[in-house]
């Protein structure tokens, strides 16, 4: 009986370090979920050809779409510097002019970010509308921009 | 035959009172608070009425993780006292916790996609709630694999342990790992609209949570009880078979 | 019941173990036979594009170490089930954690043999360059390693002996191991993609907050499972 | 040792229904009953390593269920399945059982060998053994560590004369040293030697004896029938 209690203290204290660890060793914060432009351009040589998550606003009036050949370029800023992003495929539903956005992919030698994965990064807001909104119009139009796609 | 007829009268013994009105209530608390989110909340700026969805999947991911922290709760009173109730406790609140894990995945996939425009996407809730689903389908098939009651009772109770404490950790690894999921929603950051609905639709299937526990319980002890009755029955009378 | 003479215990279990094992050979040169042929197999369904198989190189090791790892632990138990050993070894005096610790130590050294040659032809067949990371990638490779044959071991000590054990131990062990497989493959594709992120330092110390608690865990709760 | 109403499940299926019985120090008992009459079961239950799904039961001052752990070091079995490791020699396993107990044993594991008449073999993988030679290797574990309560299932299958008459020393053995043996066996003649009492299981309980102290061989030879 002596042996077995001795297991559960040995047993239960590393449960509880690693959860304490897991909590408050610094695990959860400073994370870099991505690189801003800026970041990225500092790294100097080693950025290019290096797998990472780059993260930003599309530029205003910067995105170039092509429908027929699947082809999208838009500028992605972090207010400093601004990357040249070009992604495959159709974007997803909520991807416009000053979206949030991350890219996944690796900055080409030409100063071209070539990306392979491409998320918005969704608000958590839920929002009532204004007096008057009709909200259906903005839902119809998500609706028909995803039937594009 | 003495065993079928004990078992049948087992089986009629009524339901007590006061876990008929509560499951009256709990399915009155829920229709009245799903009338009163649609009649109360403005369609959503971004999503329209697809926010409705909302009153449903968010309260049953809510009690689904609090029916997993009983099958937790009860693990650990099960392998420290051997008490029977409690294993019967953890694989009732299993059970129910699997079917509001699956009916939030079912919700959250409809919602997903118009919204985002995909069935399913790899970020951190809805994977670590898909892996959490099928660790306890996992507890719930090893249940039905094992027959002897006392083994049964500590190997479930293992894996319920061990589920649970893999939750967070699920959790944390895939929110690193991908990060498209808006952040959870606070009281903040929803609109004061929305804020009462929720929470009642949270209240009521909260009851409803409970009322189906007690009922998977209750029949449970009744199994258990029938099983005890003819356990007797072989045990007195000359037959080796239950 | 000291702690010298329950690490005699563990030592007694793995030695008994890893002794059996390199007597029969039969176990470790399917183990690793198949997990070659899973490399290549990999490499097929993928196509022969080296760009892509060297991307894909992190996860397809791990997921080929988890698949054929499996098939060992089945095995650590087979050998106390064939004579009713089981009953015997569990009669010795003494904590049944200590069991538990040498039978881990014992899978443990099969799977990283396993791995020791698997990784190398890894490295070949997908053209991956480790020259620069080898002993971070060694860390990580162990680490990872240790949290899956952890619950490997504990999760089998119950599905070898049950009615449905082929079904049952990947049912129940493989969602428990999504955290170690992801943030197993996150620090070796870090590492072998130059790690411009920093983000290999993260995964390993998830990878030890992973091992502790389950190691913890399981030497608690491995005295109620393995009785009768 | 006392056993009270001792009941064991296993499945759908009781395999014990209620067996209470006494044994005192330095007394051996034959468990008779015919095939499935709960002789194994019994044997496990009182080794620990089955807990009776009822009953309650003391041995040697403990608590069969609460202080398993107390009674586990003290119990030596000799079962059917002899609990032998195929591919470990004779030797390493004997070796890897002196470790499991920490090293402390009574004879060496050369003078186990010696004694169960496997010096020979000592160095050959016990996968090879015929079944006779892998009870003897469980024997000579025995002889090693000497138990306080000894439980042998079926101890004359395949064995010959003189591996018979070494089981019986074992036994007497143990008697002398006020441990208590039980023998679950149907054979009453060859058990009669040694036994001092009859424990008559028939479907999953005691059968009272009618006459308490009747001659042990007549008693034996009822059994076998």
């Amino acid at each position: 009986m002596k042996g077995r209690r001795g297991v559960l203290i040995v047993g239960t204290v590393l449960v509880l370090s690693g959860f304490g660890y897991l909590v408050w060793g610094g695990l959860g914060s400073n994370i870099v979920y991505f690189l801003t432009p800026t970041e990225l351009l500092a790294k100097g040589s080693a950025a290019y050809e290096a797998p990472v998550r780059l993260g930003g606003q599309v530029v205003a009036g910067s995105i170039d779409w092509d429908p027929g050949a699947l082809d999208l370029r838009f500028q992605l800023s972090d207010g400093t510097s601004s990357l040249e992003v070009r992604s495959k495929g159709a974007p997803p539903a909520m991807f416009k002019d000053t979206m949030g956005v991350v890219v996944e992919g690796t900055l080409n030698r030409a100063g071209v970010f070539e990306s392979t994965n491409l998320m918005v990064r969704h608000s958590n807001e839920y929002t009532a509308p204004p007096e008057g909104h009709r909200p259906v119009d903005t839902y119809q139009t998500l609706i028909r921009e995803e039937d594009d796609g | 035959m003495s065993e079928r007829i004990d078992q049948r009268r087992a089986g009629v013994e009524r339901a007590p009172a006061w876990l008929v009105v509560a499951s009256a209530v709990a399915l009155a608390a829920v229709i009245g608070a799903q009338i009163f989110g649609f009649r109360t909340s403005p369609p959503d700026m971004a999503m329209g009425d697809l926010q409705k969805i909302m009153y449903v999947h968010v309260p049953a991911a809510w009690n689904a993780f609090l029916a997993f922290f009983v099958v937790f709760w009860a693990s650990v009173v099960y392998l420290w006292r051997r008490t029977e109730r409690a294993d019967l406790l953890a694989a009732s609140a299993a059970e129910v916790g699997a079917v509001f894990t699956g009916l939030t995945l079912l919700l959250g996939s409809i919602w997903g996609r118009p919204t985002w425009g995909v069935w399913w996407t790899w970020d951190a809730r809805l994977t670590s709630t898909a892996v959490l689903f099928i660790i306890f389908v996992g507890y719930l098939a090893l249940r039905s694999f094992t027959d002897d009651p006392d083994r049964r009772g500590r190997w479930s109770a293992a894996v319920g342990i061990f589920g649970a404490l893999n939750v967070p950790i699920v959790y944390m690894s895939v929110r690193w790992w991908r990060t498209l999921h808006q952040v959870q929603s606070t009281p903040e950051t929803l609109s004061p609209a929305y804020r009462a609905a929720l929470r009642l639709n949270g209240l009521a299937f909260l009851l409803l949570l409970i009322v189906f526990i007690a009922w998977r319980y209750r029949a449970a002890r009744i199994e258990r009880r029938a099983e005890l009755v003819a356990e007797e029955a072989a045990l007195q009378g000359s037959g080796l078979h239950v | 019941m000291s702690v010298r003479s329950e690490a005699g215990r563990v030592a007694a279990v793995a030695w008994k173990d890893l002794t059996a094992e390199r007597r029969s050979k039969a176990n470790f040169n399917a183990v690793l036979f198949l997990a070659a042929l899973m490399l290549l197999m990999f490499g097929f369904a993928l196509g022969p594009d080296t760009a892509t198989l060297r991307t894909a190189a992190a996860g397809i090791v791990w997921l080929t170490v988890l698949f054929s790892g499996t098939l060992a632990f089945h095995r650590s138990y087979q050998v106390e089930l064939e004579r009713g050993a089981l009953e015997t070894l569990l009669l010795y005096p003494g904590g049944r954690s200590s069991i538990f610790l040498g039978k881990l130590l014992a899978n443990l050294a099969f799977v990283l043999l396993v791995e020791a040659v698997l990784i190398p032809l890894a490295t070949v067949l997908y053209d991956v360059p480790v020259g620069r990371v080898t002993w971070m990638l060694a860390v990580v490779v162990f680490l990872g390693t240790f949290g899956f044959v952890t619950l490997g071991t504990f999760y089998a000590s119950m599905a070898s002996r049950s009615r449905a054990r082929e079904v049952l131990l990947p049912l129940l062990l493989f969602p428990m191991l999504v955290p170690v497989l992801v943030a197993a493959v996150e620090a070796t594709a870090a590492l072998l993609g130059g790690d411009l992120m920093a983000e290999s330092g993260r995964w390993v110390r998830l990878l030890v907050a992973f091992d502790v608690i389950f190691l913890g865990a399981a030497i608690v709760a491995f005295g109620a499972v393995i009785e009768e | 040792m006392v056993a009270e109403g001792i009941a064991k499940r296993f499945g759908r299926r009781w395999a014990l229904r209620g067996a209470s019985f006494r044994a005192e120090p330095g007394s051996v008992q034959a468990v008779m009953g015919p095939n499935g009459s709960g002789k194994t079961t019994l044997l496990r239950i009182v080794s620990t390593s089955l807990r009776p799904t009822r009953g309650s039961g003391f041995i040697f001052g403990h608590d069969l269920l609460r202080d398993a752990d107390l009674i586990r070091g003290d119990v030596g079995v000799l079962y059917h399945a002899a609990g032998v490791y195929g591919d470990l020699t004779a030797r390493e396993n004997l070796e890897f059982a002196r470790r499991m107990w920490g090293g402390a044993v009574a004879a060496s594991v050369d003078a186990a060998l010696e004694r169960v008449g496997l010096t020979h073999a000592a160095a050959d993988r016990a996968a090879g053994f015929s079944s006779g030679m892998t009870r003897r290797l469980a024997l000579a574990r025995l002889i090693m560590r000497p138990p306080r309560l000894l439980l042998l299932d079926e101890p004359y299958a395949s064995f010959d004369a003189a591996g018979i008459e070494l089981v019986h020393e074992i036994v007497r053995e143990t008697a002398a040293r006020d441990g208590i043996v039980l023998i679950s066996t149907h054979d009453a003649e060859r058990s009669a030697v040694v036994v001092d009492g009859v424990l008559r299981l028939k479907d999953g309980r005691v059968v009272p004896e009618e006459a308490p102290g009747l001659d042990p061989v007549r008693l034996a030879v009822e059994g076998a029938l």
